[in-house]
């Protein structure tokens, strides 16, 4: 067994610690590199920036606990940017299981910004149907929500004063895991209903929106952690994304050496096997 | 504050049960993965039970007699028989409804929003009208709207598209345009492979921040000395399972 | 159809506003330019009336010129918006020279029976150079002015509330420093509309498009349709044949899902053919489950192709299995029948999620030819990386068509093709129109790459 | 009775879907009305579909347990996980947290759901390094292109990367919003044509396999 051999053929728990280690110590001692931002991430941001005052903003929490880490500091930024520019916050979900988190979530940003559930935001809660809830409240809020997620009626709310409509929504912003999500929230909902939309989605779907990005039909998109990071910069408020973006350096510097040895010796085995060949 | 330690451990231990699977498969994995699709499906339940029957169907009816609710109620128990093999057939009506109707929805919502929507943005002008200028074509390539990339998307559009054609042999130029698709292809799936690492690095992330805020000695430190009972029982059931027929891992 | 819902109510509307504006401007226009007034003609009048307009306009505007002082909107025309769903007021007018930056128009709203300007509310005030019908979205078959006309859509909202069937009186009136000049006073009453015309170009590309693949399909009956060969075809039979060379088993998944997922139906299409190979070669087939009903379909199917291969005793039952439902249990299994049995080949078809990477890491570990086919788009970058040949996307379907030669799944493969080729010549030719359309700063581009647009 | 059994689901298929299909084009407030109703109904029965989903694991395990099969301890796991779950659910109504304060509901949901469900996906991190260092091989010219971008856009997308080659940014940048969006697009309106096509089939009768049930 030639050294090549040898080497790619180590216990795999080996690259666990490895990477496990890339993860843990930047996180244990941060360094924090500056972040750089990007134009599909200052789409949202612009957007919420230029809205008056009172302007309605939805907010789409469609992820579940498994994307936690990569929305759930998304959400936690747009919250407070909106709430910092005193807009009015209609929160939901498309996913059944976030919605206990989106509950925490909105409640935990809301104390720390002084908001009160039914005056300055509500939270919708969850209810099934994925896309046939977006058409529903696209024609009428109230008929798709008749309460919200304590149960209060949703008619009355001040929140939703003058609000019937998804067209009276000025700006929608999903966060999303998978489907029901951005996409459907374009499809279903702006397509017809004519708001303008934003999208913050998780790594693993972020590259197949970029199409929508490109024609206009999402103003912005916020991908992943580093989108977080970003979106965090932006308002100035650091949180767990930004804290996190020298681990993700670190594991990703950790993967492309990884990639690059895995060739090497992949490469040395393939000339030593032609050698052999030639030779015999 | 007794019942967020309480959780703080709970939370650790199942976080470090289901880490162990990279050790191999072993039981503390599967109790806690089984755990996880128990809790889900229970959760899930009591959810639909509490948006669905309490306040889309019951209340509906009974504080504003919107008895028409009661036909959605319907088609939802047809589905329901499939349980009863003698009446399953009548399930067959509710799935009819809800893939005729997701079928009549979805038609000309792509059309539009997939179709139409993305030939318009790639049917561009390959030239560009600059006041005072004229018409001139435009090379940077960090403007996603100048002239070079409308080529190159143009490129990009066409050859994918032709790659995905079936009806024609690639051969001869449509070899060439085929490649040239496949190259576009592998180029798209590394953005998304280097996409998808960040994404599941992000998540460990998220796991260990947690793990790093339960290590604290306001929780009692249930993250270290968890961890030293699931390496403790790993190595005993390594020790056990070796007296008996290998492993399959 | 159409003509008939634009019944009664827009018949009222339009004889009243055609009065409105006879009174006001019978001297200076002609006459059968009343006509372009009414909201729920047909397309083709639509683009007459357009043509007319330009002939008037230029007239109006060379009248208009002469005069010095400030001029009340000219061509005023009021009527019900076209193509929605009622509650709406469409007002159109000529521009004007003195549409300079400092002038401003305001439009203003009141009852049916308002016969002073005084007595109306103002409902919208802006800049005179704004508010342009080409600023507006909407397809060319729709517009109801030339292109540098203003036109404002009154809506229900502020102190605005139209009703539907109710007459309502509607003008614009100019302003210019301390002067303000009002328009004629014109009637029209809102109405729902049956059709939206702005999205016919949607209905004739889906019906075509539907037509397509239901004629395909019939041809696909009467005879041979050609579908080119599946490259990943070749590798499937060459890996088979190393696998005989090494006396060694194959292992072949069919993926997430149940048999409702057509990638399910696919994989378990191309699992006949493998079978058939491994038949014919004497080959081990394994083949776990993680559905059991997916599984009984695929004993079937192997068992069919181990008869067809003229070698039934060979079949063995329990080369199909069923290990267990759960997502990562069963990669696990599966792993450990790679460490343990060493396939020479390892097949991927199908829908996959995370346990993607786990079950091609093992494999390519243990020095298997690794064929996937996946339409799962998050996981191909894995399968791609990790096997030796990888059928992306619709190459799955394709590939289960060409085996099977069902005409369904043929017939609407050509009809998709014949999609996509319809989708590459309008790219191609839209793409050189509307170069043209910059060089030559012509409109007349504009007329096909509408077709072909979402406008609503 | 074969009528009812076997032309009467299609037969409501095709008039639901080609109604709902024109309805798009209908602006009038009738067709509107009927949307609205059609999509609550789609909501309410959307409960039942979930509800139908999550029984069948009730079977499995049910039998697993019964027959005493190998692991059917892990399925008591699972039983006491659900059954657990939504007796604390009822007992919270449904709420994990009322005016602010977390309810028992809402402890299960944090401490045992979250952290469950996001580690499940966190473990693949690992496999990934290993993956990257066993088995990301540039086997082929297609592979080799395919790590080339992909290293590019883990560089670009990190500040360490882009602190030590600062270009990289601005490159991943153009990759995802030309490259990627290109190939993206094209595989959108051929996954679109498919959908389109699936959906005429299944409104004409063409395709039934969603019905179910076998060959009856």
């Amino acid at each position: 067994m030639s050294f090549a051999e040898r080497m790619l053929n180590i216990d795999r728990r080996i690259i666990f610690v490895v990477i496990g280690l890339c993860t843990l110590l930047p996180l244990l001692y941060p360094v924090g590199l500056p972040i750089k931002i990007s134009q599909e991430v200052r789409g949202v941001y612009d957007h919420i920036e230029s809205l008056p005052e009172h302007s309605v903003v939805l907010l789409s929490l469609d992820f579940d606990p498994a994307s936690k880490p990569e929305l759930y500091p998304q959400a936690v930024a747009i919250l407070r940017h909106a709430f910092k520019k005193n807009l009015r916050v209609i929160a939901m979900t498309l996913w059944v299981s976030g919605t206990g988190m989106a509950d925490e979530l909105l409640t935990k940003v809301a104390t720390e910004s002084g908001k009160q559930r039914g005056a300055d935001y509500v939270f919708l809660g969850w209810s099934p149907g994925g896309t046939a809830v977006i058409i529903n409240m696209g024609q009428d809020l109230y008929n798709a929500f008749p309460s919200d997620y304590g149960g209060k009626p949703t008619k009355g709310q001040p929140v939703l004063e003058g609000v019937n409509s998804l067209k009276d929504v000025t700006y929608a912003v999903s966060l999303s895991a998978g489907n029901p999500g951005v996409e459907a929230w374009y499809v279903f909902g702006k397509d017809k209903y004519k708001f303008e939309l934003g999208g913050g989605c998780t790594g693993v779907i972020a590259p197949g929106l970029y199409p929508l990005l490109r024609s206009g039909q999402l103003n912005g998109l916020i991908g992943g952690l580093r989108g977080a990071a970003e979106y965090e910069s932006l308002i100035g408020e650091k949180g767990r994304a930004v804290a996190g973006m020298d681990a993700q350096s670190a594991t990703h510097v950790a993967i492309i050496v990884l990639v690059a040895l895995c060739n090497i010796f992949y490469f040395s085995l393939r000339r030593q096997a032609r050698q052999q060949g030639s030779q015999s | 504050m007794d019942v967020t330690i309480i959780g703080a451990w709970v939370a650790t231990g199942l976080t470090l049960f289901i880490f162990s699977f990279l050790y191999k498969d072993n039981p503390l994995f599967k109790l806690a993965e089984n755990l996880y699709v128990g809790v889900s499906v229970g959760y899930t339940i009591v959810k639909t039970y509490d948006t669905v029957i309490v306040y889309l169907i019951w209340k509906p009816i009974v504080e504003n007699q919107e008895w028409t609710l009661l036909i959605p109620v319907a088609i939802g128990l047809l589905m329901l028989t499939r349980y009863v093999p003698k009446a399953a057939w009548l399930s067959r009506y509710a799935f009819a409804f809800i893939v005729g109707v997701g079928a009549g929805l979805a038609i000309p919502r792509t059309v539009s929003s997939f179709i139409l929507k993305q030939i318009e943005d790639t049917v561009r002008p390959l030239l560009v009208l600059v006041p005072g200028d004229g018409v001139t074509f435009s090379w940077n390539l960090m403007n996603p709207a100048s002239s070079v990339n409308v080529i190159i998307v143009l490129i990009g559009v066409s050859s994918v598209l032709f790659y995905f054609f079936f009806s024609v042999e690639h051969s001869g130029p449509g070899k060439a345009v085929a490649r040239m698709g496949v190259l576009f292809l592998m180029i798209a799936f590394g953005a998304a492979f280097g996409y998808t690492v960040m994404a599941r690095m992000s998540l460990l992330i998220g796991r260990l921040t947690d793990l790093i805020e339960y290590s604290d000695p306001a929780y009692g430190r249930p993250t270290l000395w968890l961890a030293l009972v699931t390496i403790g029982t790993l190595i005993a059931l390594s020790r056990r399972s070796r007296s008996e027929p290998p492993d399959s891992h | 159809m159409l003509k008939k819902s634009a019944n009664c109510v827009p018949c009222l509307r339009r004889s009243a506003s055609r009065r409105q504006v006879a009174l006001k401007a019978s001297s200076t226009y002609p006459r059968g330019y009343a006509s372009a007034l009414h909201s729920l003609r047909p397309c083709w009048m639509v683009f007459l009336n357009i043509l007319m307009l330009i002939v008037v306009c230029g007239v109006s505007s060379a009248i208009v010129l002469a005069e010095d002082q400030l001029v009340a909107p000219t061509n005023l025309q009021a009527f019900d918006t076209p193509n929605d769903g009622g509650e709406s007021l469409t007002v159109n007018w000529a521009p004007s020279p003195l549409d300079s930056p400092d002038a401003r128009y305001q439009v203003l709203l009141g009852d049916a029976g308002a016969i002073d300007a005084a007595s109306l509310k103002v409902i919208a005030e802006f800049p005179a150079q704004t508010r342009l019908v080409k600023d507006l979205k909407g397809p060319w078959w729709t517009k109801t002015a030339e292109r540098n006309w203003h036109q404002f859509v009154i809506r229900n909202g502020k102190g605005v509330e139209l009703k539907d069937g109710t007459a309502y009186t509607v003008t614009v009136a100019v302003l210019k420093g301390e002067e303000r000049t009002v328009g004629p006073l014109l009637r029209a009453t809102p109405a729902p509309n049956w059709f939206n015309w702005n999205s016919v170009n949607n209905l004739v590309l889906t019906l075509l498009f539907g037509g397509v693949v239901f004629y395909s399909i019939a041809q696909a009956k009467r005879r041979e349709i050609f579908l080119r060969r599946i490259p990943g075809l070749d590798a499937v039979d060459e890996a088979i044949g190393r696998a005989t060379e090494l006396g060694k088993p194959i292992l072949y998944l069919t993926g997430a899902h149940d048999m409702h997922d057509p990638s399910t139906i696919a994989a378990a299409v191309i699992l006949g053919r493998v079978a058939k190979r491994t038949a014919a070669y004497e080959t081990e087939l394994l083949v776990p489950h993680r559905d059991p009903i997916t599984m009984a379909v695929c004993q079937e199917i192997t068992k069919q192709a181990y008869l067809e291969a003229g070698k039934p005793d060979l079949f063995k039952e329990d080369s199909n299995f069923f290990i267990t439902s759960d997502q990562f249990s069963y990669t696990a299994a599966v792993d450990g029948i790679m460490l343990r049995k060493k396939p020479a080949a390892n097949f991927f078809m199908g829908s996959y999620f995370a346990e993607a990477l786990l079950l091609t890491e093992t494999g390519a570990s243990t020095g298997a030819i690794q064929i996937a086919g996946t339409d799962s788009d998050h996981q191909l970058p894995f399968f791609v990386t990790t096997c030796d040949y990888t059928l992306i996307g619709e190459e799955l379907y394709a590939a289960s068509a060409y085996l099977s030669r069902e005409p369904v799944q043929l017939g609407t493969l050509r009809g998709q093709d014949i999609g996509k080729a319809l989708i590459l010549s309008v790219i191609g030719i839209g793409v050189l129109l509307a170069t043209l359309g910059v060089v030559t700063q012509a409109a007349w581009p504009q007329y096909f790459l509408d077709f072909f647009k979402d406008v609503k | 009775m074969i009528f009812l059994r076997r032309q009467m689901p299609l037969l409501i298929t095709m008039i639901t879907g080609l109604i709902f299909a024109a309805q798009y084009y209908v602006p009038h407030p009738a067709s509107e009305q009927l949307l609205t109703s059609a999509t609550k109904w789609l909501q309410i029965i959307g409960g039942f579909a979930l509800v139908l989903g999550v029984t069948s694991l009730f079977h499995v395990h049910a039998a697993k347990i019964r027959r005493k099969e190998a692991g059917w301890g892990y399925s008591v796991v699972l039983y006491a996980g659900m059954l657990g779950t939504m007796a604390v659910g009822w007992w919270a109504n449904g709420k994990e947290s009322v005016e602010g304060v977390s309810t028992a509901f809402g402890w299960v949901y944090n401490f045992m759901m979250v952290p469950l469900q996001g580690t499940m996906f966190a473990i693949l991190a690992f496999f990934i390094a290993s993956a990257a260092y066993r088995s990301f091989r540039a086997r082929s010219r297609e592979a080799a292109v395919l790590l080339i971008a992909a290293v590019i856009v883990m560089m670009g997308r990190v500040p360490l990367g882009e602190y030590l080659v600062p270009i990289s940014g601005d490159i991943s940048q153009w990759i995802l919003n030309v490259l990627n969006a290109s190939v993206r697009r094209a595989i959108l309106i051929g996954v679109s044509l498919g959908a389109v096509a699936l959906s005429f089939k299944i409104i004409f009768g063409v395709e039934r396999s969603y019905l179910g049930g076998g060959k009856e």
